[in-house]
């Protein structure tokens, strides 16, 4: 991605009042650096990836088959998988399918509450390309403007088999260190912030605080 | 609070002692169910018609070429790339696939880091589940589209036969409409049509009931409509989509759809008459459909079009050829009326080299444009031949066509498979005799129509199949004469051609007509063509071989029609004329060079 | 409970009601002038046992220059629906609220207001976003706006496709010199 | 009394275990709870990797203060408990400090982790903590009076406050444990352990559904690894404080395995069975049936064991 | 004729006659395509001299044994004169003709000798004509029997 | 009707704005609850939706009237069958269509697993939401089991696509008749199970009962319908008063309660779930074997639908889901316009509701009244 093209502009707290300003965090994030002993850093990568913690976000429909996903016919808890319902703690965020501007704004505020290392999966097409709603004018087509993502899986609904397939590959990107998505997340941030921008073009939020 | 309710709850537990619901290994223990609507699968049916990609409301499909692809005749070459960052698995592209090569497997799990990976080209592009056994299909009973053709209204048999009435009535509107709705507007056979008409488009304006435009798009390419609506060869038909899994689009029918609804006054109105003078001329010859569509082209780019005709009277073949019960005289009329409306000059009864020399021609006009078609029949060239009752089927079409008595008597026996051969068969029934019609080859190998031969059986002509006329004798008689032919066996060609057949001379056959006409093709004669100018032009065998637009080695000439192509149709014809237009446009404009 | 048609002849003595159209057994169409809408709803309910109204929504005729509100009621004890319609002006349109005669009505309102821009004077929390956040253009469900068009250019589509027309890639292939001139027939 | 630094080195082994075992039985119930709604569940060690995930997540927030100290008072209550818990009776070296008034300790203690949390949560400014903190306060104070008044009871009854009297007093037998001298104490003491274990139906503080997490909205990385070590630290030692004071204590480590997880499943079996109450609805309870059966536990042991 | 090289050098004699024969033909033609087509039978007579020139110089072999189909279209067609107006089914008539008379000859030769090394060479001569009359029918068969 | 709640001063520091949702574990889906509480007591809700807005309404008049079919499904998420069978239903009526009757039954049967799953999952929900979580994992796991059918019958798990406008898009499979008795009397042998577990709980009725109490006179004004209105009294069902499909073949019982409160409105659902269970039944074993199971169509591909408009309407778990459809004779939807209970019941009913509540009780009191938020928002 190009990140010459677009100039750093104010943060996304800009048009809000000075008392809900703090609500907001100005601070630009900050890049994980791995621990500088190789064995500790794959050490803590196995940990990472054996202890999943999903966002209780259902963004879209995707959140549909993680019902099933979390119950008792597939079980996905036996993969050290769980839901959280507070950002603070989830590492994983679910993208559940399509996300329309009003709640992209909200996937947003909440992935940056998000302690990394965190990751984004995206279930579905309409993250990818759009999907079904590639010409609607109030969801996003390519989620990947936004937010970076670590793993798309494709379907619609993707099945509760793939999302444990996808928590599989998710699980060995992250043993090798090869999901880096919140890294780019802050290498390309005003790439990403521009693009948030374009699409977003009511920053105010009102007094959430979640 | 009642203890029962403190009590009850504790019935949970109760599942705690039970096997639990959790599948044990749910990625590998759980494939699709076999109807399961998956990821694509295309077989090698698939002609790239694009319908997938008409009824995709997600713009999930992309036709795309595909390299390696064997160039055929009604394949497009392209096939469909499915982006699975849109499909929503409806299967709707599998429901409307017109070959039914779109299927579905059920396998579902595709996991990916790159989001621009999610694309593929169905059947060639090599994925895992291509060789998947399950998944969706469409029922069989199950129909998005329309595969029975409307049914048009036609004489009987026996009606037919009893006078030289137009056989098929045409379609009332909403058959038309009806029929028109079936086409799926692939184009698929534009490609196949010789004049590359814009066949998916006009079919939309019988639909839309516009026929003002739909006519207007039928002179685009096609100034004999009303013709062509009629005895065209359709070869479009032959590579329809729809033909696939039922009877395919009646292009032909709806061409002619459109023309039975604007009365010929109304062309001027509808397509104009105006034509602004570029004060150059051009000469054509022969007023069949080739050099008609050519002076009808060139005319209204402006040219002085004059056209040079042997015959009393305009449409060659069209109409010394085609009997009228196919082609009533009237609308070939109506093409031709309007063509001369527009100021296209045609001198009748005029043969060039006897009448007027062929160099005057090409001294006098800017371009010349040559279509006189192949009027010499083939002779038999066996034993007995010379029989004043052996009679030559372009004869007696046009016996019938000037309004005189072919004289075939009461039992005939045509000789040959091809139009010709079916009209003059056909005629003969309308004139009383009992048919008899020998052919060398087997009756799907005839050449002509395949509605004409079914509807010739209908009528009852005999069709003999595989019978190979040897000699004629009786020649002491003046009113009989009897006919030698032999059992022919169709062998397999070593080259990949059509079987051959070869005569078994232990299976001979004696039959004794009133008259035999001999149909079985016809050579051109361009004798007026003086040698000075034949040897700048190139043939092979006995038609003109021509270059691009058209155009021979002698740069003002340009040829086309039966005598130039060897399709030897109509349609053909049409093109070529419209296609020399083009190259004479160009080469008196200064584009193309001589 | 008078049968539909009697009904509404019935109230048409006071209502200019018009163009009456049975679609089925159980549901009636009919257009009332604007002014007379909200009182007529109120009868209806009051008077006719139309308690329930299933929806209210606005179709937009735009080459009529008009907005077409629909308000359908429900007639539980007689199991019959009546559709009635309202014309307004597209441009500048504006309808009395009848949030007083259904609670759930301002909902509605609200959602007209914000897809079509149909001003609903006095109805709650009329003006505040519903679906929309942040909505800059013209309202979403009016006919004019292209909303392909608009996700096209705000949301981008992903790179590497690209489609060829059979036809047209026939052509390309097969014959490209045969259409290349300006089309010679007809005008 | 020994030199204070073994005696630290002691505890400390026993903080060890205790934790260790803490989590385990954490990952334990949680497989229990699963095969009660027909899953398989996590793995048993599950929890050490999500104590260890937590470690080894990164922070990029601050509410001040306060907000740091909350994972740290509650730690800190958690392990002040255990530090006035003697593990094994007998035995030196899990004996803790135990000492005259370690009851009184032991339950100060509980109460200060609670505390420290609510100063801790408030600080974070969400109000779902707060509102979490609100709930956990009302419904401790709620479950510390018939539990109070169970101590109240077995204090009179064996007229100490040190706990490694009271399982002195219990050895011998099992009809000399509490459970069965003075049962009205434990049934009293039980009730108000299920709402000190935060299972249904006393779990609205950390109720998903309710409000998101409770107090430790805001918690998250290490501090959230805190609390978690926390919550196995004090559910170790409650459990022990519990096994000493009503059921016997323990002579050697097997038997507080057994013991401690009896009493443990006492609180899955009921959590498993029922919806959760509001925090309204717990109060009441506690201070109903549970308080009476208290006051009854205390009437008893004043009428029918003193005398 | 009784070396292999005689037979051969009469049978390329031949094919040279029948060069000839065209080239004429095709000067006395009138037309001018016809003039083309003759001509272009006369070099494939020339180019199947070469072929035989081949064997004899022995880089190539005739095959006796190969099996040509016979269409039979020369069998029952009349004899036409070659002249000055000759049409394409005449001359192609001509051509089918004048094939199957070699073919004729050839066979009759190869009946009527004894030695077996000659009588392949005859067969091998006459499968060759054979050969060249298909083309010729199937010329015919393409060209003029079209039927349309 | 409308009486807006009382005032709030938020500055005077007696109350606390709190936004329960998107994110938050006790909505049912994406959408939120903007409470203002004071201590424990919500004094005012706000509803927000438009999470989910995805402009379906918009979209299907750009698309054909085949094209509409695959999407409208997509508007409710956990029950798209509806969708389907109302989309089909009102442009069958307008283009002067009729299904098969093999369709019909097949519909039905469709309709009615759709309830039946639609149900699991909300009881699920519903214990979910008091903190029962084990009948949330039992429930969603038998619903997982009607979805295997549904797989194996239309081709999908959660988005059927096999109510075509026309019929259906296939025959049912070899030998699905058993295997759809054997998940009934599963899901029947679980029910019992949940009613042990949680229609017989004392905590669970100490929480609902009571619960959201929607007085009688409130039903129409608010626009009340389905389950929410037949606890309260109303014996009001589409299905009865007027049939569709086949359902005035099939025998079921119309379920109602008095009390109009959570635990009624569960208890209503809980025995709806037996009726449907009673009805598919009747479905399998009445429903013909062969015959057409779709009409004559012409080509969809340019498929013009005549002007007119309708609406058409079924009982939904929810309450009436209708489809209005305008047509102007072009291949292209006029205006359609769906109807979902979710509509009245999340946003005006539940910001009456919520009015008073406990706060811990806004997510069960959500739960209860049973909405999709893809459905309000479309």
């Amino acid at each position: 991605m190009d990140t010459q093209k677009y100039a750093l502009g104010p943060l996304l707290n800009e048009g809000l009042s000075a008392e809900d300003r703090d609500l907001f965090s100005d601070a630009r994030p900050v890049p994980y650096e791995p621990y500088p002993v190789a064995v500790v850093e794959k050490f803590v990568n196995w940990v990472r990836a054996n202890s999943l913690w999903l966002l209780a976000f259902g963004t879209g429909c995707g959140a549909v088959e993680l019902n099933p996903l979390m119950t008792a016919r597939f079980d996905a808890y036996r993969m050290g998988v769980q839901m959280r319902p507070t950002p603070r703690q989830s590492s994983v965020f679910i993208i559940g399918g399509y996300a329309s501007v009003k709640t992209l704004k909200r996937i947003i505020r909440s992935y940056e509450q998000m302690q990394g290392p965190k990751f984004v999966v995206c279930l579905g097409i309409c993250p990818i390309n759009g999907g079904m709603y590639w010409d609607s004018y109030n969801t996003v087509n390519k989620f990947d403007e936004y937010l970076p993502v670590d793993l798309y899986i494709t379907g619609c609904m993707p099945r509760p088999e793939v999302l444990m397939a996808g928590v599989l590959e998710l699980k060995k990107k992250i043993m090798e260190g090869r999901a880096d998505g919140a890294n780019r997340y802050v290498e390309n941030f005003d790439w990403y912030k521009a693009n948030q921008k374009r699409v977003i073009k009511d920053w105010n939020m009102p007094d959430y605080n979640w | 609070m009642s203890l029962k309710d403190l009590i009850s709850p504790f019935y949970v537990w109760q599942r705690a002692f039970e096997k639990p619901y959790t599948q044990k290994r749910p990625i590998e223990d759980r494939p699709g169910a076999p109807r399961y609507r998956g990821f694509h699968m295309n077989s090698e049916d698939c002609i790239g018609c694009g319908t997938c990609e008409t009824i995709c409301q997600n713009h999930a499909i992309d036709m795309v070429p595909v390299e390696g692809l064997e160039q055929r005749s009604g394949d497009s070459g392209l096939r469909p790339r499915f982006d699975y960052g849109r499909c929503c698995w409806c299967a709707l592209c599998v429901d409307i696939c017109t070959t039914r090569s779109l299927r579905m497997s059920n396998h579902y799990a595709w996991i990916t880091e790159d989001p621009d990976a999610f694309h593929f080209t169905a059947g060639t592009d090599a994925m895992p589940w291509n060789q998947n056994s399950l998944g969706y299909r469409r029922d069989d009973d199950y129909h998005l589209l329309v595969h029975e053709r409307i049914d048009m209204q036609a004489l009987g048999a026996e009606e037919s036969v009893a006078g030289f009435d137009e056989v098929m009535k045409g379609y009332t509107e909403e058959q038309a409409v009806l029929e028109a709705d079936r086409c799926v507007e692939c184009g698929i056979c534009v490609a196949t049509c010789p004049a590359h008409m814009a066949i998916p488009d006009y079919i939309r304006a019988v639909r839309q009931r516009d026929y003002e435009a739909g006519l207007r798009l039928l002179y685009e390419t096609n100034p004999f409509s009303s013709t062509c609506g009629r005895i065209c060869t359709h070869r479009c038909e032959t590579v329809c989509v729809m033909g696939y899994q039922g009877d395919p689009i009646a292009i032909r029918w709806l061409k002619r759809a459109i023309v039975d609804r604007v009365p010929a006054e109304r062309y001027r109105e509808i397509l104009g008459d105006e034509v602004v003078e570029n004060g150059r001329k051009v000469g054509v010859i022969g007023a069949g459909p080739g050099g008609m569509s050519a002076a009808y082209y060139l005319r209204r780019q402006g040219y002085a079009v004059t056209v040079y005709e042997s015959q009393a009277r305009a449409g060659g073949m069209l109409r010394y050829g085609v009997p009228s019960y196919r082609l009533p005289d009237d609308q070939l009329d109506k093409d031709l009326e309007y063509i001369r409306s527009l100021g296209v000059e045609v001198k009748f009864n005029t043969h060039i080299g006897r009448d007027v020399p062929f160099r005057q021609l090409i001294e006098d006009y800017d371009a010349l444009f040559l279509a006189v078609g192949l009027n010499q029949p083939s002779a038999l060239r066996i034993q007995g031949e010379e029989h004043p009752r052996v009679l030559s089927g372009l004869q007696v079409l046009d016996d019938v066509a000037s309004g005189r008595d072919p004289g075939v008597g009461s039992k005939v026996a045509v000789i040959g498979g091809g139009n010709v051969a079916m009209d003059a068969a056909r005629v003969s029934r309308r004139l009383g005799a009992d048919v008899t019609v020998l052919y060398r080859r087997r009756i799907e190998d005839m050449p002509a129509d395949p509605e004409e031969i079914h509807e010739s059986q209908a009528e009852g002509c005999k069709l003999v199949q595989q019978a190979i006329p040897v000699e004629i004798k009786n020649a002491a008689s003046t009113s009989q004469v009897t006919i030698v032919w032999g059992e022919a066996e169709m062998i397999a060609d070593d080259k990949g051609g059509r079987p051959r057949p070869v005569l078994q001379e232990d299976r001979m056959h004696e039959e004794t007509y009133d008259c035999i006409i001999a149909a079985i093709g016809q050579g051109g004669q361009l004798d007026f063509i003086p040698a000075e100018y034949r040897d700048r032009i190139e043939f092979k065998w006995n038609k003109f071989v021509p270059g691009e637009y058209q155009q021979t080695g002698l740069p003002k000439l340009f040829v086309g029609g039966d005598i130039a192509n060897s399709r030897a149709d109509a349609i053909s014809a049409i093109e070529d004329g419209h296609h020399a237009a083009r190259g004479i446009h160009r080469f008196l404009t200064g584009t193309l060079d001589g | 409970m008078a049968n539909p048609i009697e009904l509404l002849q019935r109230f048409g003595k006071n209502f200019a009601i018009s163009e009456i159209h049975e679609q089925k057994a159980d549901l009636t169409f009919f257009k009332v002038p604007k002014e007379q809408a909200v009182r007529l709803l109120r009868e209806l309910r009051d008077d006719a046992g139309y308690t329930h109204l299933a929806f209210l929504t606005n179709i937009d005729w735009i080459e009529k220059g008009i907005f077409t509100l629909t308000y359908m009621l429900h007639n539980y004890d007689a199991r019959h629906s009546l559709g009635m319609h309202v014309d307004l002006e597209r441009d500048n349109a504006e309808m009395q609220s009848i949030h007083g005669l259904w609670a759930q009505a301002a909902t509605y309102q609200r959602e007209l207001r914000e897809m079509y821009g149909i001003r609903f004077p006095g109805s709650p929390r009329l003006d505040e976003d519903f679906c929309l956040e942040g909505w800059d253009q013209i309202p979403p469900m009016r006919k004019e706006f292209d909303t392909a068009a608009f996700s096209l250019e705000r949301f981008y589509s992903r790179e590497g496709r690209g489609t060829e027309d059979p036809r047209e890639h026939m052509k390309g292939l097969l014959y490209p010199t045969h259409t290349d001139e300006p089309s010679s027939g007809g005008q | 009394m020994q030199d204070w630094p073994v005696r630290i080195g002691y505890f400390l082994i026993n903080l060890t275990i205790v934790g260790l075992y803490g989590m385990l039985l954490s990952g334990i119930v949680a497989r229990t709870l699963a095969k009660v709604q027909g899953r398989i569940g996590i793995p048993v060690y599950q929890p050490f990797i999500d104590l260890l995930k937590n470690l080894g997540k990164r922070t990029a927030v601050s509410h001040g203060a306060m907000f740091y100290l909350g994972p740290v008072f509650r730690l800190a209550g958690g392990i002040g408990t255990l530090a006035f818990v003697p593990v094994l009776y007998g035995s030196e070296m899990f004996s803790n400090f135990n000492s005259a008034g370690d009851l009184l300790l032991a339950m100060y203690f509980m109460f200060f982790g609670q505390l420290g949390m609510a100063i801790g949560a408030g600080e974070s400014g969400h109000p779902f903590s707060a509102i979490g903190v609100a709930r956990g306060l009302g419904q401790m104070t709620a479950y510390e009076v018939p539990f109070a008044l169970a101590i109240i009871a077995i204090v009179v009854q064996y007229g100490s406050l040190s706990i490694n009297d009271i399982v002195a007093a219990q050895q011998g037998g099992i009809l000399n444990w509490t459970l069965f001298t003075n049962p009205l104490a434990v049934i009293a003491a039980m009730i108000a352990f299920l709402g000190m274990t935060g299972y249904s139906p006393f779990d609205v503080t950390m109720a998903p559904n309710e409000i998101p997490i409770g107090p430790p909205t805001e918690y998250h990385s290490s501090y959230l690894a805190m609390m978690t070590m926390n919550r196995a630290v004090f559910a170790g030692a409650k459990l022990i404080l519990f096994m000493d004071l009503f059921f016997g204590g323990a002579t050697n480590l097997v038997e507080l395995v057994i013991k401690t997880w009896a009493i443990y499943m006492v609180a899955v079996v009921v959590g498993a069975a029922f919806p959760r109450f509001r925090v309204d609805q717990s109060i009441r309870f506690f201070l109903r049936y549970p308080t009476l059966i208290g006051i009854a536990a205390i009437g008893y042991t004043q009428a029918v064991l003193l005398p | 004729m009784h070396t292999v090289d005689e037979i051969l050098d009469f049978a390329i004699e031949r094919e040279q006659q029948a060069a000839d024969f065209y080239s004429n033909l095709a000067e006395r033609a009138n037309s001018a395509w016809m003039k083309e087509m003759l001509l272009g039978f006369s070099k494939e007579e020339m180019r199947h001299k070469g072929k035989l020139k081949s064997v004899k110089l022995g880089d190539r072999l005739l095959n006796a044994d190969q099996h040509v189909q016979d269409l039979k279209i020369a069998d029952y067609l009349v004899d036409v004169e070659p002249a000055e107006d000759i049409s394409l089914q005449d001359a192609l008539i001509v051509a089918m003709k004048r094939e199957k008379a070699a073919y004729r000859l050839y066979s009759d030769m190869a009946r009527a000798i004894d030695d077996p090394e000659l009588k392949t060479m005859f067969l091998g001569l006459a499968q060759e004509e054979a050969k060249h009359k298909l083309y010729f029918e199937v010329q015919y068969d393409d060209q003029i029997m079209r039927d349309n | 009707m409308f009486e807006p709640n009382p005032p709030v001063d938020l500055s005077s520091g007696k109350y606390l704005k709190l936004w329960q949702g998107p994110q938050h574990p006790g909505i049912t889906g994406n959408m939120s609850l903007e409470l203002t509480t004071c201590g424990d007591e919500v004094v005012d809700c706000k509803t927000h939706v438009g999470y989910l807005h995805r402009g379906f309404e918009k979209l299907m008049e750009r698309r054909t009237f085949i094209q509409n079919f695959p999407i409208v499904c997509r508007i409710a998420v956990p029950e798209p069958t509806f969708n389907e069978y109302l989309y089909a239903a009102v442009v069958e009526e307008l283009a002067g269509i009729q299904s098969p009757e093999r369709a019909e039954w097949i519909r039905t049967l469709n309709l009615e697993l759709m309830r039946l799953a639609s149900y699991l999952m909300w009881l699920g929900g519903i214990g979910a939401a008091f903190g029962q979580s084990t009948v949330y994992q039992w429930t969603v796991t038998h619903r997982d089991y009607i979805l295997d059918l549904f797989e194996e019958m239309t081709g999908a798990r959660v988005y059927h696509m096999y109510i075509v406008p026309g019929g259906v898009r296939g025959r049912l499979p070899e030998g699905f008749e058993g295997r759809c008795h054997e998940v009934l009397n599963r899901v029947e042998k679980l029910l019992r199970d949940v009613e042990k577990v949680l229609f017989n709980n004392v905590v669970f009725k100490a929480r609902t009962k009571g619960l959201g109490h929607i007085p009688r006179e409130m039903v129409d004004p608010y626009g009340i319908t389905g389950p929410n209105q037949r606890a309260a009294g109303f014996a009001r069902d589409l299905r009865k008063d007027a049939p569709y499909l086949v359902y005035d073949q099939l025998e079921f019982d119309l379920i109602t309660a008095t009390e109009s409160d959570t635990y009624a409105r569960a208890w209503v659902r809980y025995q709806e779930m037996h009726q449907g269970i009673r009805m598919l039944r009747q479905c399998l074993d009445r429903m013909p074997k062969d015959g057409p199971f779709q009409a004559r169509m012409p080509n969809v591909l340019h498929w013009q639908v005549p002007a007119g408009e309708t609406y058409a309407k079924a009982e939904c778990t929810r309450g009436e889901y209708g489809y209005y459809l305008v047509t102007d004779g072009s291949e292209y939807v006029r205006r359609v316009h769906v109807r979902g209970p979710s509509y009245t019941h999340a946003i005006a009913l539940m910001e009456k509701l919520a009015v008073g509540t406990n706060i811990a009780d806004i997510a069960g009191l959500m739960v209860s009244l049973h909405t999709y938020p893809p459905e309000i928002e479309r």
